[in-house]
């Protein structure tokens, strides 16, 4: 399940831009071809409409700091902003952040000052009281979102300093707390701000604001006219259509009904690569899709069966399989752009049934005592469902018996009923890119999947001191411990990064092709620096 | 007035079935394995947010209670709030029957018409080349599913072999379901395509019946012109079954075409179904299935009371 | 006298095979007379009738031949001038009123669109005096109210009323009125016949009488045709027919019809007629004739005219034997048996409405105790109370000295053997699915009879209805009407029965079959003592079969005797009109 | 007086399905059928590969060793197809065979008694009539799990009443014949009445009610597998094939075209055969026996 809490060291940042250069060139793929950098650059149009389709249901839902699905997001980002928002490199930047300055001295004190002149939809000037309730309000310790916030932030902690400064004090020290800043749910909403089931009027700072929201059906959002960043945006309406599955999403876009579709499965891309009248965006920043093995449940308990499993599968072949190829290999690792990635070097699991069924027998497992499990994972996305169903069948006929797994896909309510339920030992997720802090807090507090780690374990602390550690080097230790003890005793299965597609018309334009966290560059930052050529 | 005595009295025994099919549907959503509160609050609750969420929703209560206070509602016009959404389901239906509604009255009006008009005109060209034509191709409709069907549309007048006509419906919230003509003109003609061959095959059945009637060969042997042997003598008796059909075929244009809007992404009540069926939402569930089969309920009443109307024998014998 | 109708040489063909149905038809009727199409069910009289109107039945069409209705054919006309001639020039009385009106329309308009649709009357008042013309000459009420009333809401004497309205509205010089009081009780049927002749002799019409009932012939017919297997046989005025009939056929029909006029013994014929495509080169009726000889089956006879108005197809004309016509005999000389069955005070009902009041009856070994009524006297429900089929009744029943439960469940074995139960059809009361031998065994095979001796005991009942024991492996679809009510009596009779209720076991048999049950249960009532209760609305037949009569009505019994003198000298009212209005041959020719 | 009575032989009226068989109509039906339940049963056994391998890139054609390309998980369209019949057959022959049994017993029973059993039986049956058919199945399936004996119990349950309402109506002109009334006056059981005099009598409307309830039991079970509720997820099954890959239909169109001609071949077969069915029967009804 994505995640909300975003984390971001200010120390490893630099590292990480260094990484991240380092990485340009497997970026490059999706970037600005020589091409269209030579082209004279078109002046944006402006007016009109932009139909964005994307598959959703009726659990669709507007919260500015809480989300569930892909449709989630992508209204959260139409409407509100946050004070800071990651570059091209996933830095923390002021460009398109609300705010004009973020300080701290010792790691514990933060303080947040406002731009000048950013009005709220309704005309209200933003300021320090509106900062002040939207982190009380993202760390209220009874709301759903604040679980990652917590150790680091309650509500008491928050305070007000002059018309346009906050200032967070944080339970303890985080060096990386810029992160959590630009992290696309830290949104900044006006005082008494409730979601839309309470609320239907849904004021932030975003270019567009809510007209209209029907779950499941579609929202509508209208061009902010007073929106800080001048000239911008260059739309009047921003609609945001649901789809019941991946299918009527692509014939829609085919069809001319939308403009552009988020989150279009791999296996169209062909198709939609065919259509002269559609365009591609491609990220491959590190989207995961992980097999999740509950490890204290029966038959993961013991840590061979899980490496056992990892050893059976050919991830290759699985990639090609699924994605068609449209990925890069894991070693069950994830965050690819960040410095830390695979720092122990270890070599790429290669398929080792010799090796696999060793381990298993060592942990008692034979043709006629098998390991059994079930495999859930949700029908309607076939990047989820179509993993499961070809991990399965890769590792009953690599064991030749001795696993024996059945895949289970589930058409009603997987994240209610399924996903981390009680019994359920093997189920599938998914997260969109992140660095490996905000990622590895994801597994561990926020949703912990898999159980990991074990109770014996000493690894939460070991992040905490992480966090706190100023000194790279040391902290880069502190990580390959943790990746160590991921490595041999995790229960996540990751065989690939996704590269995860949107296709749009060739008509909408503004949009940067480069990686980010989100889909379509922050969804054009905002919707903000899209327009229409008509 | 007898009529309106038997009117009462087919409306009491709709009641009573409305009555019964609601135990149906509560006994089969009770028996449904997780617990609403666990999925109004997601994964992240506490056990004290979990209980006290019960006791809101009167889930400690017996079943009996809460089966009879959940009908009572919906009795007084409260159908309640989505376990999903937390908006009151009536916001989410409301526009959703009126898309359905639009659905139905298009595909009824091209549906009905045509149906009776082949199925009338087969009888009379009864075994020649129409009837053996019409009588092929309505088979062929009659046994294909709606998806199959559905789905070879798309591929014919949408993806793959012509591109005329969108895959899917667009209606935005609060725009009138005609705003988007072209985008129904799939789903209707699937319905049309789906219904018709019943209405028509009954017409046909119906109309062979009463040229074959006593009356209607009295009716020429008395000199009767063939027009008035049609119109006047054979027709309006052959209706009387195909009221019938028309009223279960609207009952399904308005409720048992999940598959179709599913399939055309339509925002009507068969596609909310289909929706609130894969997020669980059981108010949604419990209150759209009673809907539906209430419709239909509704239906087989106008048509007995339409069929009684329409036959002076059953409507002179009323007591 | 005027010639009305001219039927020439009419032929009829299946489409599908070409067979002929109707063959070489040649009929003629004068103005104001009444000739009768006389035959048995399949012989092709309403095919005739219908061609008359140049109208034929789905996958029938006429293959050659002329109709005249005075002095235009009608079918050389074109398809909308023969749509003019029909109810106008020619029209149509059919047989079943209550199928032919149609349901859905109010009778004033039936009656005034046929007048509408002819241009029959200047004006709408014009139209409308002449429908109450019309009515009160049917003798019905003429009040706008009346008319507005549906098919349903009347009688079914009352619907047949506006069915001669209808067709005498547009005063046509023809009609065909196609076995109009079938279904009728006999004083409805009198009075529509009444009607009918007294319209016909008043407007001139030349009306042609589609009928299988011999008694009605002789009541309101001038001259009779006889049809067999699509042909004319005979043809005359309607004295000749049945005192002296010339064809084989024709006397055997009169030889086979009971008379209310005297004691008679009918006499039936076995097999049936060829169906169409299957009549033979030469004379259909050969191989059932006693007559016959090989010349008979090389051509279809000429005709031979016995005088200048009676004319017939046989070769062998002379050789047939006159036909005793009933006598007023003695009534049977009879012991009187010990009585079997009892039934004292016997009232019953349906859902709480008494219907059958206080009936007591006695009958006694060997005897046949007719129960007559018209339809809705409560016969039936008696007889289906003593069989064990009516559970709603109270009042005893005795039998053998065991008083009986009410419904055949509750009874014991020897009881429910003891009394055995013939019905009305033999189409229904016989299992399409099981072979005869199943059937009739099946009696046996309840009580655990071994199979050998229940196949035994079948060719033995087989052989006492006079049918072959090969007739154990046929399917009721296989066998004629006839046979399978034998294959009925057959089944009750394994039981070894002491009484058997007859419920109008002949009235779904042609003449000449019924005839020949009657015999076999004559003979079955002497030869096995059996007691017999024959519950009919047919007192023609009562006279032939019973020793004894009740007589009910309206649900008692209103009179009970031994049957001459029921018949012969009725004491009550009603049984006397009944008697009266039933139609007599015997009457007739007086 | 009468000897030997020489009647000339009618033949033996030959059964309802003999008969229906003389229709083109139906020899077609037939015969569609009898090639799809073949190609139920042969299929697994010739499939090239099994159901669930991985043969190559997904979504391709032109692939050595498989005849249609590949599906959206790199499967073998051909074998997934060859595969993909038998779970829906035989789903819906049972769910029919289930629906047809019990509606029929209910319907005879209803027949017979005429009394509050019949009302409450015919009472039950609009309640169940009161859900369009795929409407109640899915209710069933999605509340539970689309076990294979769910799903044959909620068709079979949709099944029901419409059976035991066509067979109640054919009952109840067979029971008001004499020979019923003939077996009651014997002293016949109920049950014996039920199953030997008036079952065989009905055989007629039953056979075209069966194959018609066939056809709509086929389309309902591959209606939920489209819907995302087949028994097996993973398995090859139409229903679930068209779902699949009915996104990519333009550049591979095979897994979605085949499995649709499929599904519709099968109904339209067994929609014939119920077709002819009817016909006869409607022509033996019209036609009438006896005269």
């Amino acid at each position: 399940m994505e995640q909300n809490d975003q984390f971001f060291s200010e120390v490893s940042r630099r590292n990480f831009v260094k990484g991240a250069g380092a990485l340009a060139v497997g970026f490059g793929a999706a970037g600005l071809s020589p091409l269209q950098a030579l082209a004279a650059p078109m002046l944006p149009k402006k007016g009109g409409l932009l139909r964005v389709g994307v598959v959703g249901d009726v659990k669709d839902m507007l919260d500015a700091h809480y989300i569930v699905s892909i449709p989630d997001i992508v209204r959260l980002n139409v409407g509100f902003e946050t004070a800071m928002v990651y570059d091209e490199n996933f830095k923390p930047t002021y460009k398109d952040g609300l705010a004009e300055e973020v300080s701290t001295k010792d790691g514990i004190n933060w303080i947040i000052r406002l731009k000048k002149g950013i009005e709220f939809h309704d005309g209200k000037t933003v300021t320090a009281d509106d900062l002040v309730y939207s982190w009380q309000r993202m760390s209220d310790p009874a709301a759903k979102h604040s679980k990652a916030l917590r150790p680091f932030l309650n509500p008491a902690g928050v305070s007000k300093v002059d018309n346009r400064t906050a200032k967070l004090t944080l339970l303890q020290a985080n060096a990386d707390f810029m992160v959590t800043l630009a992290g696309y749910t830290s949104t900044v909403v006006p005082v008494g701000y409730e979601n839309f089931a309470k609320n239907p009027l849904q004021i932030g700072t975003g270019p567009y604001k809510l007209k209209s929201f029907t779950p499941g059906v579609e929202s509508t959002h209208v061009r902010h006219n007073n929106y800080w960043d001048s000239g911008k945006p260059y739309l009047d309406e921003v609609r945001v259509l649901s789809f019941a599955d991946t299918t009527a999403l692509t014939n829609a876009l085919q069809g001319g009904q939308i403009d552009v579709a988020i989150n279009v499965p791999i296996a169209m891309l062909p198709t939609l690569k065919k259509n002269r009248k559609l365009d591609i965006y491609s990220n491959s920043a590190g989207k995961i899709t992980p097999i999740c093995l509950v490890i204290d449940m029966d038959p993961f308990k013991d840590a061979r069966t899980r490496q056992a499993l990892k050893m059976l599968i050919n991830r290759k072949n699985l990639m090609k399989q699924v994605l068609s190829g449209n990925g890069r290999l894991s070693n069950d690792d994830y965050s690819p752009a960040d410095p830390n990635y695979n720092s122990n070097k270890y070599p790429m699991q290669e398929q080792d049934i010799k090796g696999a069924l060793k381990l298993l027998a060592d942990a008692g497992f034979s043709k006629s005592k098998p390991v059994v499990f079930d495999l859930k994972a949700p029908d309607d996305d076939a990047a989820l469902s179509g993993l499961a169903k070809a991990f399965v069948e890769q590792v009953n006929t690599a064991s030749g018996g001795v696993v024996k797994a059945t895949a289970t896909t589930v058409a009603t309510g997987y994240w209610d009923t399924t996903y981390m339920a009680a019994g359920v030992n093997a189920f599938m997720t998914y997260y969109n890119p992140k660095p490996y802090f905000p990622q590895f807090s994801g597994m561990v507090f926020s949703y912990p999947e898999t159980h990991f780690p074990e109770p014996t374990s000493t690894i939460k602390d070991l992040y905490y001191k992480a966090l706190g550690e100023v000194d790279v080097k040391k902290r880069a230790a502190m990580v390959s411990r943790m990746q160590k003890e991921e490595h041999e005793r995790g229960g996540y299965i990751i065989p690939y990064f996704v590269n995860a597609a949107d296709s749009f018309s060739k008509k909408v334009q503004g949009i940067n092709k480069r990686n980010s966290a989100l889909p379509l560059d922050y969804y054009g930052m905002h919707f903000k620096n899209i327009w229409l050529d008509k | 007035m007898p009529i309106l005595k038997f009117i009462a009295r087919r409306l009491g025994l709709g009641l009573l079935t409305i009555f019964a099919v609601s135990v149906l549907i509560f006994l089969v959503t009770q028996a449904f394995p997780s617990d609403p509160a666990q999925a109004i609050l997601g994964r992240e609750t506490t056990p004290e947010a979990l209980d006290a969420l019960r006791q809101e929703l009167g889930l400690y209560r017996p079943a009996i209670t809460q089966f009879s206070s959940w009908l009572f509602d919906i009795v007084r016009g409260d159908i309640g709030k989505s376990f999903v959404t937390q908006m009151p389901l009536s916001e989410y239906i409301a526009p959703r029957v009126g898309n359905s509604l639009f659905l139905m009255v298009v595909g009824a009006a091209f549906s009905i018409p045509i149906s009776i008009a082949v199925g009338a005109f087969s009888a009379l060209r009864r075994d020649k080349t129409f009837d053996k034509t019409t009588s092929t191709v309505s088979l062929v409709l009659a046994a294909v599913p709606e998806f199959v069907m559905g789905t070879g549309l798309i591929l014919l007048l949408s993806t793959s072999v012509f591109h005329v006509l969108p895959a899917i419906t667009l209606i935005d919230a609060g725009q009138a379901p005609w705003s988007d003509l072209s985008g129904i003109v799939l789903p209707v003609l699937t319905l049309v395509l789906a219904v018709t061959p019943y209405v028509s095959r009954t017409m046909r059945a119906s109309m062979i019946e009463m040229l074959e009637s006593d009356y209607v060969e009295m009716a020429r042997l008395k000199g009767m012109s063939e027009r008035t042997v049609l119109v006047r003598h054979a027709l309006p008796n052959a209706l009387g079954p195909v009221f019938q059909v028309i009223a279960l075929n609207l009952a399904y244009l308005a409720g048992g075409t999940v598959i179709v809007e599913r399939l055309f992404n339509f925002p009507g009540i068969g596609s909310a179904l289909a929706d609130s069926v894969r997020a669980r939402d059981l108010p949604a569930i419990q209150f759209l299935t009673l809907m539906i089969a209430g419709v239909y309920v509704l239906m087989n009443l106008l048509a007995d009371v339409a069929t009684v109307i329409a036959t002076p024998r059953l409507r002179t014998s009323l007591k | 006298m005027s010639e009305g109708l001219r039927i020439v040489d009419l032929r009829l063909d299946v489409e599908a095979t070409g067979n002929d149905i109707v063959d070489q038809v040649t009929i003629s009727i004068a103005k104001g007379k009444v000739l009768a199409l006389v035959g048995e069910s399949g012989s092709g009289k309403t095919t005739v009738g219908l061609a008359v109107l140049g109208h034929t039945r789905r996958g029938v069409s006429i293959n050659c031949g002329q109709v005249y209705c005075g002095d235009t054919e009608i079918l050389s006309l074109t398809e909308s001038d023969q749509r003019k001639a029909r109810g106008h020039l020619v029209s149509y009385v059919p047989q079943d009123p209550s199928s032919s009106l149609n349901p859905a329309l109010r009778i004033g308009l039936q009656l005034r669109e046929v007048l509408e649709a002819h241009n029959f009357g200047s004006s709408d008042e014009a139209r409308k005096s002449r429908i109450r013309e019309m009515m009160e000459e049917v003798l019905l009420p003429t009040d706008d109210d009346y008319l507005r009333r549906y098919p349903h809401q009347l009688s079914g004497g009352q619907q047949q009323r506006v069915g001669l309205a209808m067709a005498f509205a547009c005063r046509p010089s023809v009609i065909v009125l196609d076995e109009p009081t079938t279904g009728l009780d006999v004083s409805t049927q009198a009075h529509v016949l009444a009607t009918i002749r007294q319209m016909t002799s008043k407007h001139g019409v030349a009306a042609l009488y589609i009928t299988h009932d011999l008694a009605v012939v002789a009541d309101i017919a001038d001259e009779v045709a006889v049809l067999y297997a699509g042909r004319v046989v005979e043809q005359g005025v309607v004295k000749d027919i049945f005192t002296n009939p010339a064809h084989p056929y024709t006397r055997h029909l009169v030889a086979a019809a009971p008379d209310i006029s005297g004691k008679k013994e009918v006499v039936g014929l076995s097999g049936r007629a060829p169906s169409p495509g299957k009549r033979p080169v030469g004379c259909a009726f050969a191989s059932r004739c006693e007559l016959a000889t090989p010349e008979c089956q090389d051509s279809f006879p000429k005709e031979v005219a016995m005088s200048a108005s009676h004319h017939v197809r046989c070769i062998k004309v002379g050789q047939v034997a006159p036909v005793l016509l009933a006598s007023k005999g003695a009534s049977n000389v009879r012991d009187q048996g010990s009585p079997v069955l009892e039934i004292k005070g016997v009232d019953a009902g349906y859902s709480g409405v008494t219907v059958v009041h206080d009936v007591s009856l006695t009958i006694r070994k060997g005897e046949c105790l007719a129960l007559v009524g018209e339809s809705g006297s409560g016969k039936t429900t008696v007889s289906r109370a003593i069989g064990g089929l009516h559970r709603e009744w109270t009042g005893t029943m005795v039998f053998n000295n065991v008083e009986l439960q009410r419904i055949a469940r509750q009874r014991s074995p020897e009881n429910r053997r003891g009394i055995q139960y013939v019905f009305q059809n033999p189409y229904g009361s016989l299992n399409p699915r099981r072979t005869v031998g199943d059937s009739i065994s099946r009696p046996l095979a309840i009580i655990g009879t071994d199979k050998s001796e229940a196949s035994k005991a079948v060719l033995d009942v087989l052989e006492k209805v006079n049918l072959p024991g090969s007739y154990a492996n046929k399917y009721p679809d296989q066998l004629s009407g006839g046979e399978r009510q034998r294959v009925a009596i057959a089944r009750a009779l394994v039981s070894k029965p002491d009484v058997l209720v007859c419920d109008e076991v002949t009235s779904a048999l042609d003449v000449l079959v019924q005839a020949a049950i009657v015999d076999l249960l004559s003979d079955l009532r002497k030869n096995l003592g059996l007691a017999m209760l024959f519950v009919t609305h047919n007192l023609p037949l009562v006279r032939s079969i019973a020793d004894e009569v009740a007589v009910m009505s309206e649900g008692r019994i209103v009179e009970f005797g031994p049957a001459e003198s029921v018949i012969g000298d009725p004491q009550q009212a009603y049984t006397k009109s009944l008697i009266m209005a039933t139609p007599s041959i015997e009457r007739s020719m007086r | 007086m009468i000897t030997s009575p020489e009647v000339e032989q009618i033949e033996k009226p030959s059964g309802l399905l003999r008969t229906a068989l003389r229709l083109k109509r139906t020899q077609i039906g037939l015969g569609v059928l009898i090639a799809m339940i073949g190609l139920t049963i042969v299929g697994p056994i010739i499939a090239p590969h099994s159901q669930t391998e991985f043969i190559d890139m997904p979504n391709s054609l032109n692939i050595p060793g498989a005849l249609f390309g590949t599906d959206y998980l790199g499967q073998d369209v051909w074998s997934r197809f060859l595969i993909g019949g038998r779970s829906i057959l035989l789903l819906s022959m049972s769910a029919t065979l289930l629906g047809t049994t019990v509606g029929t017993f209910l319907g005879l029973l209803a027949a017979l008694t005429k009394n509050k059993t019949d009302e409450f039986i015919m009472r039950i049956f609009d309640v169940i009539l009161s859900f369009p058919q795929i409407l109640l199945a899915l209710l069933l399936v999605s509340m539970f799990n689309a076990s294979p004996i769910l799903t044959i119990l909620a068709v079979a349950l949709s099944t029901t009443p419409r059976v035991g309402r066509i067979i109640r109506g054919a009952a109840l002109s067979v029971v008001e014949r004499d020979f019923v009334q003939a077996a009651t006056a014997l002293g016949e059981s109920r049950i014996r009445i039920l199953f030997s005099e008036v079952l065989p009598n009905v055989t007629g409307p039953l056979l075209v009610e069966a194959s018609l309830r066939f056809t709509y039991s086929i389309a309902t079970i591959a209606s939920l597998a489209f819907l995302g509720f087949a028994p097996d997820p993973t398995a090859a099954n139409w229903g679930t094939m068209i779902q699949e890959n009915s996104a990519v239909i333009v550049i591979q169109p095979w897994g979605a075209v085949l499995p649709v001609i499929a599904i519709a071949v099968l109904t339209i077969g067994t929609g014939l055969c119920s077709d002819g069915l009817s016909r006869v029967l409607a022509g033996i009804d019209r036609g009438g026996k006896g005269e």
